[in-house]
């Protein structure tokens, strides 16, 4: 599914966010990325997105290198994607449900469709109970779960999520890692960043670890 | 598309009225842009009847000798016939001309009484083309017509000719400058109102752009937002426009036709009107569209912090 | 104090550097909202030149009997130096009327040549005052001088007089139309600008909000980029309109003095030049002042979107 | 020090924040604040921040009342406080070192105490090699250090940080509560919102535990 050979990325002023990583992860995988602050989590996610693009090497998913899609071809491929964001980047001018259905509507699902998931995946997080609030009226891990809730309203095929459980009690994370575990059971790939080595033993999946942007070791 | 399209005016309507003073502004700075536009043409256009009434004034008095030969003046008829410079011109006899000074100078119709015989003499009184009213034109119209047999004297008022030249290239160079103005001003105006759009819509469009949405999705409720407001400025313009000339006409228009001499006070025909709002409509989507262009490529138009901030986090 | 100041210059200089696209903008917006305000004031001061002139010209004929005897014409003198009505008059003699029609009519200087004895009576010139040029007023002054001994005959011209009234009535409306569009239009462009300062400062504001700085330290940036703002905005329209009048009087100038019969083509008062430079920045400064404090309130000024999102994640 | 008594907020909604909730802490405490996500640590940080005005009850800090204060008098505390925002809150068109200092100038600080200052508290949180970059250059949990170093740049002496750790890695969140530890010592009352259980355990101070707004337990 993702194959990244000798992956480097460089941002201005010379900073090597990814050094020369290499790393495989299969279809219907659910994999954590780990590895302290700025050992480049974030940035491997962005260049899965593609918003940005690697200076060197390759980085194939779906067996298509994502640097050499057209912009046309970049758009289909983000609508298999589901991605939550380290900073949520809710809609603050819309209601909680608004924020969560606006994916399937500006993909131009029928209205009937963008309710019905929107429910669905509310419910999974918790929150139907707070579906017209907006988010400025949410606690922070109220709204790192619409974050969530939004990655999945358009049944990806594959799931990027930075960090979604820094705002999150244990408990709670290990509630939304389950919900992953389950999406994962029906096919998706799942890729996790996060720095909570305790969820990530509890949960007990793949941990791909990064500091300063190559691989330390992979449990 | 048809669920695209429903999506944009959905968007537009609900953004409008999320943001209804924000709206406000922006519909009421078109209306202004608009405002002075159409003040403008309505000016112009009834400026331009009341110099065409100046024009109707006779431009050339061509005095013809007390003993011209009907052939001579048949000579000086297709004479002025035939010139290009000439718009029409009219015969006036010896006793035309003494009634007309009858009638002008009632003062002196007691003096009027004391001429011997009518001293009077006939002439023709020419109007010029605007093309050729040019002070060489005339004057080489002037010569040519004093060499023609039976002709005692060619007058023209050089110093009426020139302010009628100098009033119309100083109204012409004030048009220009005003509506150089104006559409420096209205262009402003878009653009401020489109930054101010694009901020308004940078989080929905960060979404969109990171979710794959297809264009017509991204563009099209700026398009139908710039489309409503421009459609909505220019109709409250025209309105507005309407109640002023109205007021004024009421006013002031009886007496304006009779003083100025124009046939009537005229507003801005309909197609203009059609014309105005149709442009209000595409200078509201043609703002839209620039402002989803700009902000997708997430620079210039926005200043720099609010881009910054858009790729926050990491 | 001098800190704050310090403080507020340098940010505002910063801002203005960093939105180098956003400030030049809103200058440039200043900069047409004051253009068509001054060009609106330079072309009203000179046709209050051109309407002086107008005015100049003589309004009531008072023809005076030939018969008149000295104390009679006294007597009338007396009656038109005390009415509150006229502005100056003057005796015309026969003579001088002759001479008149001699110059004023050349064609028929032949027919002038003729007259057995001076046909024309002696008058008075009247010229009225400007607040007594009304219809009934002017009546009821031509009523009385009829009634005077020797008085053969009281003329005005009624079409003329309205035609002047109109012109003068029309002008005024138009003149308050255009500075009401203008008033609301400078309006529109402050509120425009200062909401596009506060996106620009918002991040700013919140913090120094939150962290509990001066006053001094919250608006001083936001009047000194508006004074800034205003004033330049404020400079480049008055080049630009000096620029503009310099061409056209350069062009026209002789002309149009000659045609219109104005004394010079007036550019504005320095004063008001002053005035229009320090009105720039105040206006500046206010449009600061107001972002500061709407920014403060955190309401109304900036659409809903965003004031949501400064109190955003909890 | 804080002195809360059956403090309640609500907000629009009627959803009740705090609930009827009383606790004191003295002066030079380091206390942390826990509870699942929604429980009010946020709103109670916000509180005494005084950006909210309790429904019912009473605020007290340094003896005086929160509510009755004058807008001057608010500006005068606020400039004793340190706060960490759980969104960060940093400046989008300033550099970190901008970000920072900009709190001591806008308080009239000298040039050099500010640089002074700036310097020492990025030196703290490990990033005075960052402090030419813009925010957005930075990782999600570099922003974080550097909203830690603002909130400690003045001084302050009561800091309030709102999940200061959200982003950290667990060897970085602790590094960082040493930091808040040594504050501490010099005589600085810290609270800490934090959902991060292991660290509470591992620094072992005071945790003031909420749930649904009110109290649960006083470990
Ligand atoms: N736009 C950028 N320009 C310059 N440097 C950048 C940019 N974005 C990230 N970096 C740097 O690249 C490195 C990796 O950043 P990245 O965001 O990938 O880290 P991360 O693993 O997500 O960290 P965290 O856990 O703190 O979120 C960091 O040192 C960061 O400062
Ligand atoms: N402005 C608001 N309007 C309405 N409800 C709000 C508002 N702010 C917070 N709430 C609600 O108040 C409750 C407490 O929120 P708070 O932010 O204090 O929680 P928290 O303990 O900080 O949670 P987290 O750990 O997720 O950040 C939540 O249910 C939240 O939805
Ligand atoms: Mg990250
Ligand atoms: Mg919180």
């Amino acid at each position: 599914m993702i194959d990244a050979d000798r992956l480097s990325k460089v941002y201005a002023r010379g900073v090597y966010a990814i050094r020369d990583l290499s790393l495989k992860i299969d279809k219907g995988e659910f994999v954590f990325l780990t590895g302290p602050s700025g050992a480049g989590k974030t940035t491997f996610l962005r260049l899965l997105l593609r918003e940005e693009l690697q200076t060197e090497g390759r980085l194939m998913v779906h067996g298509r290198e994502l640097a050499s899609m057209s912009s046309g071809e970049v758009q289909t491929y983000r609508r298999s994607l589901g991605f939550v964001f380290q900073d949520f980047k809710l809609i603050p001018g819309k209601r909680v449900f608004e924020n969560v259905s606006f994916v399937p509507r500006v993909l131009g699902v029928t209205v009937e469709q963008q309710r019905r998931r929107a429910f669905q995946v509310l419910k999974w997080v918790g929150l139907q109970h707070r579906m017209s609030a907006y988010p400025h009226e949410l606690s922070g891990g109220e709204q790192q779960r619409i974050a969530i809730a939004r990655a999945l309203v358009n049944e990806p095929s594959l799931v990027l999520a930075d960090e979604p459980t820094g705002n999150l009690d244990p408990d709670l994370s290990l509630e939304i890692m389950n919900l992953f575990r389950e999406i994962n059971a029906r096919g998706t790939t799942v890729v996790v960043a996060t720095h909570d080595r305790e969820l990530i033993r509890r949960v007990g999946r793949r941990a791909i670890a990064l500091a300063h942007g190559s691989l330390t070791e992979a449990v | 598309m048809l669920r695209a399209l429903t999506y944009s005016i959905q968007e537009a309507w609900e953004s409008l009225g999320r943001s209804r003073l924000s709206g406000l502004v922006s519909v009421m700075t078109i209306t202004v842009a608009l405002l002075i536009l159409g003040a403008f043409l309505v000016v112009t256009s009834n400026l331009q009847q009341l110099l065409a009434a100046w024009q109707s004034a006779a431009e050339i008095s061509v005095y013809v000798a007390d003993t011209i030969s009907p052939e001579q003046r048949a000579a000086l008829d297709d004479l002025l016939a035939g010139s290009r410079a000439v718009a029409s011109h009219e015969f006036v006899s010896k006793s035309q001309a003494l009634a007309r000074f009858r009638a002008q100078f009632a003062d002196l119709a007691p003096v009027a009484a004391t001429f011997p015989h009518n001293p009077f003499p006939a002439s023709f009184d020419v109007r010029l083309r605007q093309e050729a009213r040019q002070a060489q034109t005339v004057d080489s119209l002037a010569a040519s017509l004093r060499k023609m047999a039976g002709v005692s004297d060619v007058r023209y008022d050089r110093v009426w000719l020139e302010r009628l030249l100098l009033t119309l290239a100083a109204l012409q160079a004030m048009g220009w400058v005003l509506a150089g103005i104006v559409v420096v001003g209205a262009a402003l105006t878009v653009s401020n109102v489109v930054r101010l759009t694009c901020y308004a819509r940078r989080h929905e469009l960060e979404i969109m752009r990171l979710v794959g949405a297809p264009m017509a999705y991204v563009r099209g409720p700026f398009v139908m937002e710039g489309a409503l407001q421009g459609g909505a400025g220019a109709l409250v313009a025209l309105l507005v426009l309407w109640s002023g000339f109205a007021f004024i006409r009421g006013r002031y228009g009886e007496m304006a036709l009779m003083a100025l001499g124009i046939p009537e006070l005229r507003f801005l025909p309909v197609q203009l009107c059609i014309g105005l709002v149709v442009g209000g409509m595409a200078v509201g989507c043609a703002g839209g569209l620039v402002a989803s262009l700009g902000t997708e490529a997430g620079e210039g138009l926005v200043s720099a912090a609010p881009v910054a901030e858009a790729q926050a986090t990491h």
